[in-house]
């Protein structure tokens, strides 16, 4: 069956130069490398992983924004990798995206309504009176009162910025939604709101979404399928409430162990995993697993060999060398 | 008795759209050697409260306009600008939330580490640079006499979150606040540094003003927990008190509205509304409107922090007059 | 570092390259000659002057050789000074912009600074303004209003400095250098005071300020030891720019004190159509611009780590 | 769309209904208003383009209407009417200012010279030889220049000029500047690499040399002036945008603007340039006063506009020559120019202020 | 914000304090060493020290007599370089002996033979003889060396040819060594001002070891006038040049009357900026200034009657008319403009030196020849000749340009000429002015309505002044030309009767002016500030000063 959405073996690297005059090229930054990746239509996929490891230029790079080294993105069969920049911009409305920062993805020079008619006319133009009709109309679907429609980004607060920043992202009529940790930036009683939003709107509307988090909790109420990166690649994947509760990949396990939970008893009860150090750097990332020099479970055999994703289990996918030894 | 004692804080903005009461009439003490947690969501004031005991309130805009914060006798609001420099760093030390841009990015780590000795101790540079070396060891960075000579942005953000908690320990403050010294950090890291902070104090004995909007944090960490809103404490208790018999409509809201506790397809409990304009001035409880439990009451009466069993208290007026018995809300069945 | 210096350098060959190719032409399209005087010479005088500098073959042919003699370091003569080449005009006439330069330099940096400074600590009140309002005054006034100001109250009514001249040490301690040099530097205290202010507030805001004053600093040092040097890096970008400037664009100073500096007689070769003079003077100014530029790239970086590689 | 979220459809949103939003401007506006010293500087720099543009109407006088015997007269000066018989045709009427009269009677002593100039004051006649002198009504509030022209009217028209050619050419500027910097930091890449050498090569040449070989190459061509001048000061402000266009271009919003699949130069005017207008209109405030002074300079140069015409440049260097014999030649241009200058570069700090977004909060 | 305590502002403007002193400090001891000796100078100490300090104007170009152009560059040679003659101490019409000890002439004034003194030498000991004019005039009338004034000497015989090449032996040429100490010259017609004439500097000669120990004969950029190489024959020798700044020349022993040379030594500065030079004056570091700025003279007048002087100069302010262009081409039409020009009111009111009111094309002091008296301020007149030339009252009058250099005197009476055309005859006229240069292509090429112009005689004599105007003159400019014009100027040539060929040169004059191709406006004269100081120094109509006979008084002089 053809999937809605294929990533094949997708690279983004960034070169690095040096060099006054002769500017050559020392090497790359591997934000992204080698992902494949599957989605159904109407499915919500969950991606997690650390700052720097690839999921925004994963994202930008499945939304165009950024060129893809190699590999493809494929679209309802359509490889958004190879047709012209034209093409790709008029395929643009299937797919749309909602960033993390609400205060810097809104133009601040711009009423609500001028944002989101701009972001209607991108499908079919319509007169002034529609238009204004559209716009209230796509207020009230994400909770904003109409009349405000005039006002700018700044005279609204964070919460309600997302909701615009939502709106927008909706106002193409969009096939294909990339949520970049959008609710990160808020608050926790404001959080809620926007997450039962999204959730309640992909649902009526049917939307395929990959939504971006480092927060693993907040994918796992939001999406059916979580794949965790590291250093970008996929180190996991598979349905959310598994991969949450029976994490297979050490990395995972640690990102779970590492989310406090808002209880003191189950926190003063539980054992933690505090991996040591930083993430590495995509510059110059180890070899074989790039995970290994966290791991608590690391042996020789990790520094020299890369793992794979595998199957592991039904749905579940993997990319670890002992798998079946712990 | 206690170690830091502040009473009836206020801190207001006088800014061109009105005063902004960032901090209204705020009341608590801290006792040597404890953790006590601040926790609200942002623009609830728990930052400029932390700023106001150390007058690092911009002024103007910012005032304090009235309170006192005893500290060993002396009032830090009140007290002379150098009285209070002197205990700035020495006896009261900050680490802030992004490590990223509270380094000075012109000066190398070595310089800002050994500052508060040679500002408050006057010991010679040699000496201090010592014990520079051995506190950035002590909070686990390792080749520290190299690495101190380096500057901030050749760390990465854990690692100068790390060297700003040497900095803020390294005179051996009484009283160490930390303002959210983890939100702008990995997952993975901010576990390390948590756990870092509750090493260096339990070496140390430092008191501990934990400032955060993360109520997980709160249940892993501190002893006591304020829980803030609209520039006021609404409750104050100790954790487990907080977590398990929670007395404001606030704090059980925001515990009920996290996802880890929500099945899939189950929508998520929502605090509706938005918090108040603190520009305006209102009466009655400011989270009245988006309180489930709201009476007419709440509107008319203010709120004070009322003690309820000891060590619990909570501004809570239905609550108080035994109104209501669980602030939780109803219709939210937990997952867990 | 030294790859990126060296680079830099490099660049000034198509720069001085096109720098000079642009001057060339357009000195030439300019009317008038060389030659052409009140009293008018026959054409054939005009003739032979024309032959005896090369002024008489195809433009593309004088252009050509020009560019020659140019990689040997090889300008040409003057047609204004008949017994010197391009070469020693320069060579006379730079040192002494350059002294004045460098004072006015200073003067600026140190007026500048100080004001800016002084107003960025006392945000938006009287030591705010004042010392602004002060400095601004240096670009207020053009330089040829100030100078004979300047002239008239310490040269004529108090006798401290020459008014005129390059002649050595009149007035002890005052130097003649002193009041074209402090007519040249007010202009760009202004500048320098304003960039100070701006870099000083933008740094005085910022997180690690408020680190610093956590930890007890006291307020002159974090102005010093904290700010400054953030607070000062628009200014040494400004500065690159500003010193080629005060050395190459001090020409009304020098006519107004009668300085004999390289400005002056940058100006007068436009007027005298001495092409091979204006040519020097340009590319002499070209590279003086891109080594200043270059320079306060280089102490920028010396300031800044992160851009230290 | 959201087909069926809400069962009842809500009435149809009249526009009257709309609560208008305070966009940046208005909000930048309020900020200025509270500017004391911006605010000062924006009003003081009003009412100058005001007078310059309106007073010369009213004085009187035009710029180039000379009165060679009067010369230069001291503000406020009494003026005398000489008349002059002729032997053939009309007495010939000129006018001599107090000051002057010491020429006239230059051979008379100090107290013959005083006791006549009371009289004359007084509104008698006097007469002399040929010359009849009497009391004129005529009055020079700025007094006037050495060719008798009223000074007053001249500052004014030279301000006009001035003003023009500030305005003028730093629209050149802004275009040349803006057009260039966006279109460089937009396409990024190649093309911005390209465009930015060449400025930078623009850059290396003295700049006053371009503009000195400008103007004597064309000749004192006023329109021309300004071109100059704002083609060679357009540098810096493409600088600064394609700094700042670079700054937003990674910003989400212009991400959001791609991902709608907008073209580019929608972008670019709609996204970018609006965001930028901060920055342009702060540098063109302080580069209308540079302008200004460089037009001041190629005045000193003798390369400023035609006479009779003047500028406040062209005024001043004419003024600073007569320092010590008619001050005010000197002072009244000079303040005007000053004030505007400082003015414009209060206002150009204060709209910094105003339109940061840092500030946005107080 | 951060509040400067009181303590923290005393430091900071301690540190700043220290910075400035340190500064200038270092400033000043690195000055103080490198400038002593003798460079400085005031006032007493140079009145004292016999040293006169003055300034020529504009940097000289050159200090090459042959290559000289201008009066800048001729005041200072005047000190280093002495020619046949001399001027007189107050007598510009008089010559005094210079290299020649004396000389005679034939009747027709056509043959000269100067007889040089014996004991005049060069101040490299050499000693100056008739070759060394030859070899002079022969460097002048080499055609490749390109001396813009070789034309002066083709009243040589056969000089002309020479420079043209059609002979190619310079024997021929009229200008004869007959000994080391007898110099003959040979004219092609009579020439009774030579005398004035050989004062100028074409005339003056080079010492040609110096000359071609430096360069070829006709080696333009020759490093032989450079201070160290520079060899003189005049009262003074050259001590060192910096260009821009200062010419000092001392005393020349070698100097044959150098008994007589009352000054140790002369400061030439090259002060531009008149504004400048007048502050100079004013701080007491001039003896003399070479112009008063505009504006300063009635003050000086007026203030100071003491420190201006005001001598008549050979001169004359006028407008270049294109008579090429209409209505220019009618003659009417340019006799009503110079009518309509009230010159008395512009020499009293702006320039107020002292001008003359031009009358005439040739100025007042041209030995014998009376200046006419033919265009008078006279509106009625001019507005007649207009009507009759076709526009009554202005009316269809096309408007024109004046073109004029930028300098504030030149516009200020431009504009008070526009003004009154205006008024008398209702013509509207506009300025244009221009860069020097630009303004000199503009008229050279004729490519003018109304032009500003001036002209400067070289000597005393009419004939400076009236023979640019014969038809294709390269200085005449006008497209303006008139055979009989032409007839009389070559008549006069032949004429070896002085008063005879005044008369004619009377007459020629006159047909110019009946038909003007020029707007006269005035007569020169030359205004500069000059100390009580300094002694001998006489109203001269040539402005030439032999240096030798200028002193200072060494006492202190009346406080200004």
């Amino acid at each position: 069956m053809s999937m809605f959405l294929e990533l094949e073996n997708l690279k983004a690297h960034f070169p690095i130069y040096r060099g006054a005059i002769f500017r050559r090229q020392i090497g790359s930054v591997k934000a992204v490398d080698g992902i494949n990746l599957q989605l159904r239509k109407g499915e919500i996929l969950g991606l997690v992983g650390e700052s720097g490891c690839g999921k925004s230029t994963l994202a930008r790079t499945i939304m165009q924004l950024i060129p893809t080294t190699e590999g493809a993105v494929i679209l309802e069969g359509r490889n958004l990798s190879e047709i012209s920049r034209r093409a790709v911009r008029t395929e643009r409305v299937n797919f749309q995206m909602i960033f993390q920062d609400p205060y810097a993805s809104l133009n601040p020079r711009m009423t609500v309504y001028d944002a989101l008619a701009e972001a209607i006319q991108t499908r079919q133009q319509f007169d002034k009176k529609l238009l204004l009709e559209k716009v209230g109309r796509l207020m009230r679907t994400v909770g904003l009162p109409a009349n405000q429609m005039r006002r700018y980004p700044h005279e609204f607060s964070g919460g309600q910025r997302q909701r615009i920043a939502v709106a927008r992202a909706l106002a193409p009529q969009p096939k294909l939604i990339i949520a970049d940790e959008p609710v990160s930036a808020l608050d926790v009683s404001i959080q809620s709101q926007i997450l039962n939003l999204i959730a309640k709107l992909s649902q009526e509307m049917h939307l395929t979404m990959i939504f971006i988090s480092h927060d693993i909790s907040v994918v796992k109420y939001i999406s059916d399928r979580i794949a965790v990166m590291y250093l970008g690649r996929l180190v996991e994947l598979g349905p959310a409430t598994e991969v949450v509760e029976k994490p297979l990949h050490p990395y995972t396990k640690a990102l779970v162990s590492a989310i406090p939970i808002p209880d003191p008893q189950v926190e003063r009860r539980r054992q933690r995993i505090i991996l040591q150090g930083d993430p590495p750097s995509p510059t110059s990332p180890p070899a074989g697993c790039a995970f290994h020099p966290r791991c608590p479970y690391a042996i020789a055999a990790c520094k020299a060999q890369r793992p794979e994703l595998e199957q592991k289990e039904r749905h579940r996918f993997a990319a670890w060398i002992r798998i079946g030894e712990i | 008795m206690a170690l830091l004692e502040v009473e009836n804080l206020r801190t207001y903005f006088y800014t061109r759209a009105g005063i902004v009461r960032a901090v209204d009439n705020v009341s608590f003490t801290l006792e040597q050697g404890e953790t006590m947690g601040i926790v609200g969501e942002s623009g609830s004031g728990k930052s400029v409260t932390c700023y106001s005991l150390l007058g690092l309130i911009p002024r103007p805009p910012g005032r304090i306009v009235s309170g006192s914060a005893l500290f060993g006798g002396v009032d830090l609001l009140s007290c002379p600008k150098e009285q209070l420099r002197r205990i700035q760093g020495k006896r009261i030390s900050m680490i802030f939330q992004d490590p990223m841009t509270s380094l000075n990015p012109y000066m190398r780590v070595s310089d800002q580490l050994v500052e508060p000795l040679l500002v408050h101790d006057r010991m010679s540079r040699s000496q201090a640079l010592t014990k520079a070396i051995a506190s950035l060891e002590e909070v686990g960075i390792q080749d520290a006499a190299n690495r101190i000579n380096l500057y901030p942005h050749q760390f990465s953000g854990g690692m100068r979150q790390r060297v700003m908690i040497a900095m803020a320990l390294i005179s051996r403050p009484e009283i160490l606040i930390a303002d959210e010294p983890t939100t702008a950090l990995d997952v993975t890291v901010q576990a390390q540094i948590l756990e870092l902070i509750r090493q260096r104090q339990k070496d140390l004995g430092t008191a501990v003003i934990f400032i955060t909007h993360d109520l997980g944090v709160v249940a892993s960490f501190c002893n006591r927990v304020n829980v803030m809103y609209a520039g006021r404490i609404v409750e104050s208790a100790p954790t487990d008190e907080i977590f398990n018999r929670p007395m404001h409509p606030y704090n059980a809201s925001l515990q009920q509205s996290i996802p880890a506790l929500h099945k899939k397809g189950q929508a998520l409990f929502t605090i509706p509304g938005f918090p108040p304009d603190l520009t305006v001035e209102f009466h009655g409880c400011p989270f009245a409107s988006r309180c489930a439990h709201a009476g007419d009451i709440c509107k008319e009466q203010d709120p004070a922090l009322k003690q309820i069993v000891p060590g619990h208290k909570t501004s809570c007026i239905r609550f108080q007059c035994g109104e209501i018995a669980d602030v939780r809300s109803k219709n939210f069945v937990s997952a867990v | 570092m030294i790859k990126v210096i060296v680079g830099r350098l490099l660049q000034l060959i198509p720069v001085l390259g096109i720098i000079l190719t642009l001057t060339f032409f357009m000195s030439k399209v300019v009317p008038g000659g060389p030659f052409s005087a009140e009293r008018q010479a026959t054409p054939e005088v005009i003739a032979k002057l024309n032959a005896y500098y090369g002024l008489d073959r195809p433009l593309w042919e004088q252009y050509l050789t020009y560019l020659g003699n140019v990689v040997r370091f090889n300008f040409g003569p003057s047609y204004t000074y008949q017994s010197e080449s391009v070469n020693e005009v320069i060579a006379r006439a730079f040192p002494i912009s350059l002294q004045i330069g460098t004072l006015a330099f200073c003067i600026a940096l140190i007026i500048g600074v100080t004001a800016g400074v002084v107003a960025a600590a006392n945000k938006n009140k009287l030591w705010d303004y004042f010392p602004m309002s002060l400095s601004m005054l240096g670009i207020c006034l053009p330089t040829f209003v100030l100078g004979p100001i300047l002239a008239l109250v310490f040269g004529l009514v108090l006798k401290l400095a020459p008014v005129s001249g390059w002649y050595g040490l009149n007035y002890v301690p005052f130097h003649p250098m002193i009041m074209p040099a402090v007519t040249l530097g007010l202009f760009y205290a202004a500048y320098i005071a304003r960039l100070t202010r701006g870099g000083m507030l933008d740094i005085l805001s910022q997180d690690f300020i408020r680190t610093a004053r956590a930890k007890g600093v006291p307020d002159h040092e974090i102005l010093l030891k904290h700010a400054l040097r953030g607070g000062l890096l628009p200014v040494v970008a400004f500065l690159g720019p500003a010193f080629a400037g005060l050395i190459s664009g001090s020409f009304v100073v020098e006519k107004v004190f009668n300085v004999p500096g390289l400005g002056q007689e940058f100006i007068k070769s436009v007027f005298n159509r001495d092409y091979p003079l204006i040519l020097g003077t340009v590319a002499f100014f070209g590279t003086l611009i891109v080594l200043f530029n270059l320079v306060s790239d280089i102490v920028q970086a010396l300031l800044d780590p992160k851009s230290r590689k | 769309m959201a087909t069926g979220t809400a069962s009842i459809e809500p009435a149809p949103i009249r526009a009257d209904e709309l609560v208008q939003g305070t966009s940046l401007w208005k909000d930048a506006w309020f900020r200025l208003r509270k500017n004391h010293v911006a605010l000062f500087g924006l009003y003081t720099f009003c009412t100058i383009a005001l007078l310059c543009l309106v007073v010369p109407f009213f004085t009187g006088y035009t710029y180039e209407q000379t009165e060679i015997s009067l010369k230069a007269s001291a503000p406020m000066e009494p003026i005398f009417l000489r008349t002059e018989a002729r032997k053939a045709g009309e007495p010939k009427k000129s006018f001599i200012a107090l000051s002057n009269l010491e020429d006239e009677f230059l051979e008379k002593s100090q107290s013959d010279r005083k006791a006549i100039v009371a009289k004359i004051a007084e509104g008698e006649v006097y007469q002399e030889g040929r010359n009849t002198y009497q009391r004129s009504s005529q009055r020079h509030v700025f007094g006037t220049d050495p060719l008798g022209r009223d000074l007053l009217t001249r500052v004014l028209v030279g301000g006009r000029i001035s003003l023009a050619v500030g305005f003028a050419a730093t629209l050149v500027s802004v275009c040349i500047g803006v057009l260039w910097g966006a279109t460089a930091g937009f396409a990024g890449g190649k093309i911005d690499t390209v465009m930015m050498r060449f400025a930078d090569i623009l850059y290396a040449l003295p700049f006053t040399v371009i503009v000195i070989l400008l103007m004597v190459m064309f000749g004192r061509n006023f329109i021309l002036l300004f071109v100059a001048i704002g083609a060679v000061e357009w540098l810096n402000m493409a600088r600064i945008v394609r700094g700042q266009i670079i700054s937003l271009k990674n910003q989400e919003f212009i991400e959001a603007a791609i991902s709608l699949g907008l073209p580019s130069h929608r972008i670019l005017f709609r996204h970018l340039i609006p965001n930028v207008i901060g920055s342009i209109i702060i540098y063109a405030t302080l580069t209308v006063p540079n302008v200004m002074l460089l037009e001041a300079v190629l005045s000193f140069l003798g390369l400023g506009v035609q006479p009779p015409l003047s500028s406040w440049g062209v005024l001043i260097d004419e003024g600073s020559r007569t320092m010590e014999t008619s001050i005010w030649l000197l002072v009244c241009p000079a303040i005007f120019f000053s004030l505007t200058l400082f003015c414009l570069n209060f206002l150009g700090d204060g709209l910094r202020d105003a339109l940061d977004p840092k500030a946005s909060k107080d | 914000m951060l509040g400067f305590s009181r303590n923290d502002m005393k430091k900071l403007i301690a540190l700043v304090a220290l910075l400035i002193i340190g500064g200038l400090v270092l400033f000043g001891v690195g000055h103080t060493n490198s400038t002593k000796e003798g460079y400085s100078l005031t006032l007493q100490e140079a009145n004292k020290n016999k040293i006169l300090l003055l300034t020529v104007g504009s940097e000289p170009r050159t200090l090459d007599p042959q290559q000289a152009q201008g009066v800048t560059e001729h005041h200072i040679i005047m000190a280093m370089i002495e020619g046949l003659v001399a001027p007189s101490i107050d007598d510009q019409s008089k010559a005094v002996p210079g290299m020649a000890d004396h000389w005679e002439h034939n009747d027709d004034y056509s043959v000269w033979t100067f007889h040089i003194g014996e004991n005049r030498k060069w101040s490299n000991g050499d000693p100056v003889t008739a070759e060394d004019f030859v070899f002079s005039y022969k460097r002048m009338l080499t055609a490749s060396f390109g001396a813009q004034y070789s034309e002066n000497l083709f009243i040589l015989k056969g000089a002309e040819d020479y420079y043209r090449g059609k002979i190619t032996d310079f024997e021929q040429v009229g200008v004869k060594a007959l000994d080391d100490h007898t110099l003959r010259i040979e004219l092609v017609g009579p020439t009774p001002y030579l005398l004035s004439l050989v004062q100028h500097d074409s005339w003056l000669p080079v010492n040609p070891k110096a000359v071609l120990s430096f360069g070829k004969i006709d080696t333009r950029d020759s490093k032989w006038t450079s201070a160290e190489n520079f060899v003189a024959n005049g009262p003074f020798k050259m001590k060192s040049w910096r260009p821009n700044d200062v010419i000092e020349v001392v005393r020349n022993p070698l100097y044959w009357d150098a008994g007589n040379v009352k000054l140790n030594g002369i400061n030439f500065y090259s002060i531009e900026n008149s504004n400048t030079g007048e502050r100079a004056f004013q701080a007491g570091q001039l003896h003399k200034t070479d112009q008063v700025p505009l504006d300063k003279v009635p003050y000086y007048r007026r203030r100071h009657p003491d420190l201006i002087r005001i001598d008549p100069y050979e001169g004359v302010y006028f407008y270049r008319i294109n008579v090429a262009r209409k209505p220019l081409d009618n003659p009417k039409v340019r006799l009503a403009l110079n009518l309509a020009v009230d010159r008395d009111a512009i020499v009293k009111n702006i320039l107020r030196e002292d001008q003359r009111p031009a009358t005439g094309y040739t100025p007042p002091g041209m030995g014998d020849y009376q200046p006419l008296n033919k265009i008078a301020y006279d509106p009625e007149r001019a507005r007649q000749l207009l009507a009759e030339a076709g526009y009554p009252h202005g009316k269809g009058f096309p408007k024109f340009t004046i073109h004029f250099n930028t300098v504030e005197s030149h516009r200020a009476i431009a504009e008070a000429i526009q003004q009154m055309w205006k008024e008398e005859l209702n013509i509207d006229v506009s300025l244009e002015n221009q860069e020097w240069k630009v303004y000199l292509d503009t008229q050279n090429s004729k490519n003018y309505d109304l032009s500003r112009s001036g002209w400067i005689g070289d000597f005393m004599d009419p004939v400076t002044f009236l023979s640019m105007w014969t038809t294709g003159n390269g200085n005449n400019n006008t497209n303006w030309g008139n055979p009989k014009f032409d007839a009389f100027i070559e008549q006069a040539a032949r004429t070896g009767d002085p008063q005879a060929r005044l008369d004619i040169l009377h007459r020629a004059e006159d047909l110019f002016l009946s038909e003007p191709p020029v707007v006269l406006v005035y007569w020169y004269t030359n205004a500069y500030l000059l100390e009580p100081s300094v002694q001998n120094w006489n109203p001269l109509v040539l402005g030439n000063h032999n240096y030798k006979y200028i002193d200072l008084k060494a006492e202190r002089e009346p406080a200004k």
